[in-house]
């Protein structure tokens, strides 16, 4: 285990185990928070597009459907 | 029932619509707080020492300033006069108004208080009281606050008076909400100081609706 | 329906009318006229019980409107303001303006909304519409409340013609139907049907 | 200079540059800070003073390094935004800043947690640190004014501006801070011709370095590929690409 | 010319139109500076030690949100459009408003703070140098917050957001101002602060008007 | 007098209009009609130069409205917003746009007023007035400033019948003077002189 005799070593780290873990815990967490932030947001945006999409296709319906019923 | 509920979703709805404003009262509060040791210096025993009161007088001004907003908007866009014509006792909506506002706003600043006690160096001890003073404090706040606001919702511009009007209220509130932490500080107890505070809020909870009622209704004259 | 007796309204300093008496029945159309300024505006927030007169009384089916429990329900007031909240979509401002006013939600509010010109535009902000459209959206409120009593501030600002033709036809359709309408406007309102005018003059200080 | 930018003002080729570095940075960011992590974990000697404590410096002076760099990249890109007029420019400043803001908060999180063990409390008014706190407010206020409007045209102005007036003012706030109350410790990797740090943890500090950049970036092209997709949402091209997934 | 002090005299007249809301910058100074004494006990030397901090940072909250006002209405109603198209520099014209708006929003809280200063307990040298600072460093914030009025105009609702954006750039402004009155607490000189401040006056006076108006500018799209 | 060439204006997700191009001469009177939601205020601003278009060019005399010297001072803009201060009078909000833009004071600036309809509410706040005659003061403009150009958004809107006749009858006057106005407005514009229209249609999604 490199610089540590054993495993429960590597992870007490000498006593700063906590500080040391919660660093490296936290900034794992913070990364993929934000990369999963980045995935959501394009899933949603492209979502919303697609809607987008259908809704015109709603309304031409609908213009096409009155125009008709005009004439 | 369906009718108070749909008010509650609505400010709720509101409020997560713009999410950055979610966060602003929060911001504001920490950077209120942050500016203080800029300000006097970073001394950690200068920082106890003044560090209830500080995180008390950013919670007032950041509720006030959060708080503007809650009539405001209705007021301009003529929201508030269809609230008027459509029968439900307007005090009831100015208290589900209130609670969602509390929620919203207020509450995260007392999420995040741990984080600034930090900042200023505060004990465990005088944390939690300064926790019982603020879960007490700030409804009462939102509820007095509330009353300012509808008396100046029809005057333009009314943010600077709008303070000057409610300070003198918050001065009780925040004698007893420091001196409370000062207890703790001293390992005595404080139990007075928050039953005060709960009385006073039970007294804001009857009156500070129907008042805030009859006010906005003024407004439209 | 409506009966306002002996209204007065003081502005600042100018008495704007003094023993004004009107009554509304059923079907009837009540077109407030007058030039600007004359005090119209004023007068229907007297008569919706938002503002009090210097003297006089509003009573609604013969009491009072302060104290009348079917008022509220049986009133639409649309003013000069829409009432939309410029960060809600017309589809969020109108169901909350209905559950406001205690009307079953609809569910035929989207079909309100295409019929009225909006398809495509309920759901995104009402910031983003144009006068008309906001203009339409508020007034799509006649369209989900069942009330007899119609009071609406020039409704036709902002609207082209089509619009302010389908909404002419039903207050013209809400009055056969047993309903009651004010309105001011300083347009032309070209209905025929059983429209009474009603002049206001402009007071010289 | 302009030459080489102007095609990528054309928002359809950023679009597709974005993609194609996209995965070759997000690997070369997991394999290098798996690589320097690991190092500096397991194999890198204890520092002599602070012991293992010490290991938090392989993500917290990267992350403290960058947090400013990425500044600079941000105000570039408003720079550019403003002076040419390119929208490209404006999508960029607000990929970068929410990704600026995550690694300043690294840079902070982790200096307190190091903090904690080696001054005894978690947040001193020191110099630094509180200009590293005021970088994070200048981040999260070019956030939150990019998110204030509905118009995103017209947020990615407003954003660039504070972006940039925001870069004067960095230096004023470092050098008036650093003259107000310093404990941090000086630099010692940044002074290249003597580097006083031991080669065996210079290394995987090297490492983690280059892959925080790499994660910035591929972090940053993410972002800005949605940013991309987000204004351009009326355009052929776009709903083309969305309708053939 | 005449346009020019047009402008100005516009802004006086808004300003003297509604009496009250003169005074209110000052007195929500006042109410905020009497708030910390209530909030951290009346220790006479906690106070002078806190003392140039609380005024100063009162001074920059009741100058962010007087300063809000600065174009927020002229936005609304269309003041601002007018503005553009008559063909007058728009940065000039930003310029005359924040003069204007200094002149009567922040000067007078220069003229009460002898009274606070009292209140807080400082010695006169030190408050010698706290009016130096004000003095030197309140055109500063003005012209700084500016920028940030301008970029929020077009957004409801800023009133947080705005003191988000502004409160970094307000950071150097405390530090210079509070360490000159502690120098001169200490009899030491402080031409060095006040040096520095007088530059960074001068460099915002160059550029906060072009950028307020390209923000104002944006704000119409 | 004014050109615009190819001018395209999408807003958040719609084109609004596609390489529009028009131009105007002297004594052209140019109506933009269309329903709601067309764009007529949308194109408005972007040919006073208040919003940029998505592409294409505005140009004044054959330059470009942001270069040219003397747009500003040859143009008259009234949007939807009054631009009135509601603390200050009538008289004072028009003696500070006479002044921002290099108009010589007027003495006669009561007089017109006056005609106008407002005599005697010269001097009290604007937010005294009703919606009709804060419309009338902001039109007041177009008699104080002696401009070419006037670009007007539905400057009818709240107006009674008198009012509109009174600047129906000035635009005219003005356009026979050498001027040229381009106006939105869901009203009919019955001035018979050289009144061109442009029809706007709005565009599904
Ligand atoms: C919240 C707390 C902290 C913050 C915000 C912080 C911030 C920073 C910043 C901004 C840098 C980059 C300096 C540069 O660019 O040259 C840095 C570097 C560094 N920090 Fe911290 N720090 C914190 C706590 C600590 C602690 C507790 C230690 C160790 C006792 C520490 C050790 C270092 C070291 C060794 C460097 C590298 C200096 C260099 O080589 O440039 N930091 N820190
Ligand atoms: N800020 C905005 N963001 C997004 N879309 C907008 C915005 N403003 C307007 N729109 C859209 O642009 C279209 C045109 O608006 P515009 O105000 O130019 O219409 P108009 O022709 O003036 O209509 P009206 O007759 O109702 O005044 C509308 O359909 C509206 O949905
Ligand atoms: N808040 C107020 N304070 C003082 N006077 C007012 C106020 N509001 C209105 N007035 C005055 O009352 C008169 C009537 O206003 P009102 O808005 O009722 O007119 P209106 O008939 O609706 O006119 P318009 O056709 O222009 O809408 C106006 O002459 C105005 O000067
Ligand atoms: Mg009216
Ligand atoms: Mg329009």
């Amino acid at each position: 285990m490199g610089q540590f005799e054993s495993f429960s070593a590597f992870v007490s780290m000498n006593g700063y185990g906590f500080f040391v873990w919660l660093s490296f815990g936290v900034t794992l967490v913070a990364i993929l928070l934000l990369a999963c932030h980045n995935w959501l947001q394009s899933k949603t945006l492209k979502k919303e597009i697609r809607q987008q999409l259908a809704r015109q296709q709603r309304v031409r319906k609908t213009v096409q459907r009155h125009s008709v019923a005009a004439e | 029932m369906s009718t108070l509920n749909a008010v509650f979703k609505r400010e709720l709805v509101l409020a997560f619509r713009q999410k950055s404003e979610l966060l602003q009262p929060v911001m504001f509060f920490i950077l209120v707080i942050s500016l203080f040791p800029l300000g006097v210096g970073p001394g950690p025993e200068t920082l106890q020492k003044i560090g209830p009161g500080v995180i008390w007088v950013a919670a007032l001004l950041s509720a006030l300033f959060g708080l503007e907003r809650i009539f405001r908007d209705d007021f301009a866009d003529g929201t508030l006069e269809q609230q008027m014509l459509s029968g439900i006792p307007l005090s009831l909506v100015v208290l589900l108004k209130v609670a969602a506002h509390w929620l919203v706003s207020i509450l995260p600043l007392i999420v995040v208080s741990p984080l600034l006690s930090l900042f200023l160096n505060l004990t465990s001890a005088m944390y939690t009281a300064l926790l019982a003073t603020l879960l007490l404090g700030t409804p009462l706040l939102s509820l007095l606050g509330a009353i300012g606001v509808a008396l100046t919702v029809g005057v333009r511009k009314g943010s600077v008076l709008l303070s000057l009007m409610l300070l003198p209220f918050f001065v009780p509130l925040l004698i007893f909400a420091t001196a409370a932490v000062e207890a703790a500080a001293l390992q005595l107890p404080y139990n007075g100081q928050l039953a005060l505070l709960g009385a006073l809020f039970l007294l804001a909870l009857a009156l500070s609706p129907v008042a805030t009622a009859y006010a906005l209704k003024v407004s439209q004259n | 329906m409506l009966d306002a007796n002996n209204l007065t309204c003081c502005k600042s300093d100018r008495v704007l009318f003094q023993q004004l008496s009107l009554s509304l029945d059923v079907g009837d159309i009540l077109h407030l006229q007058g030039p600007n300024g004359a005090g119209k505006t004023s007068l229907l927030r007297i008569l919706v019980g938002l503002s009090q007169p210097q003297s006089g009384c509003v009573n609604y089916q013969h009491t009072s409107i302060e104290q009348s429990n079917d008022f509220a329900q049986q009133l639409i007031y649309i003013g000069h303001k829409p009432a939309l909240n410029p960060a809600l979509t017309a589809i969020e401002n109108l169901t909350y303006w209905a559950q406001m006013h205690g009307v079953s939600l609809l569910s035929d509010i989207w079909q309100i909304l295409s019929d009225l010109g909006l398809a495509g535009l309920e759901d995104i902000p009402v910031s983003q519409l144009s006068a008309g459209q906001q203009r339409r959206v508020a007034l799509a409120r006649l369209w989900i409340k069942p009330a007899k009593l119609w009071v609406l501030d020039e409704p036709f600002t902002a609207l082209d013609v089509n619009a302010i033709d389908m909404v002419q036809q039903k207050m013209q359709r809400h009055a056969q139907q047993g309903g009651a309408v004010i309105l001011t406007s300083h347009q032309p309102v070209d209905m025929m049907h059983n429209i009474k005018v009603l002049i206001m003059e402009y007071q010289w200080l | 200079m302009w030459k080489w930018l102007h095609p990528y003002a054309k928002t359809e080729r950023l679009y597709q540059l974005s993609s194609t570095l996209l995965p070759w940075f997000s690997i070369a960011a997991l394999l290098l800070l798996i690589s320097g992590c690991v190092w500096g974990l397991m194999f890198a000697p204890a520092d002599y003073q602070q012991g293992d404590a010490a290991r938090i410096m392989y993500i917290h002076v990267p992350s403290a390094i960058l947090s400013m760099s990425t500044y600079a990249a941000m105000a570039i890109a408003a720079l550019i935004g403003i002076v040419w007029q390119i929208r490209t420019a404006d999508m960029a400043v607000a990929a970068i800043a929410p990704t600026g803001a995550m690694v300043t908060f690294v840079a902070l999180f982790t200096g307190a947690a190091w903090g904690k063990p080696m001054w005894g409390t978690w947040w001193v008014w020191d110099a630094r640190l509180t200009s590293e706190l005021i970088l994070l407010f200048m981040y999260l206020g070019v956030i939150a004014l990019y998110n204030a409007f509905e118009d995103k045209q017209q947020a990615g102005r407003a954003a660039g501006i504070l972006a940039l007036v925001g870069v004067i003012n960095l230096p004023i706030i470092h050098y008036s801070v650093e003259w107000w109350n310093t404990l941090h410790q000086g630099a010692s990797i940044t002074k290249l011709s003597k580097p006083s740090i031991d080669p065996a943890m210079l290394w995987p500090l090297l490492i983690n370095l280059l892959g925080f950049a790499c994660l910035i970036a591929s972090l940053s092209l993410a972002a800005l590929k949605n940013e991309i997709i987000r204004r351009e949402k009326h355009r052929p091209w776009v709903q083309q690409l969305v309708s053939d997934i």
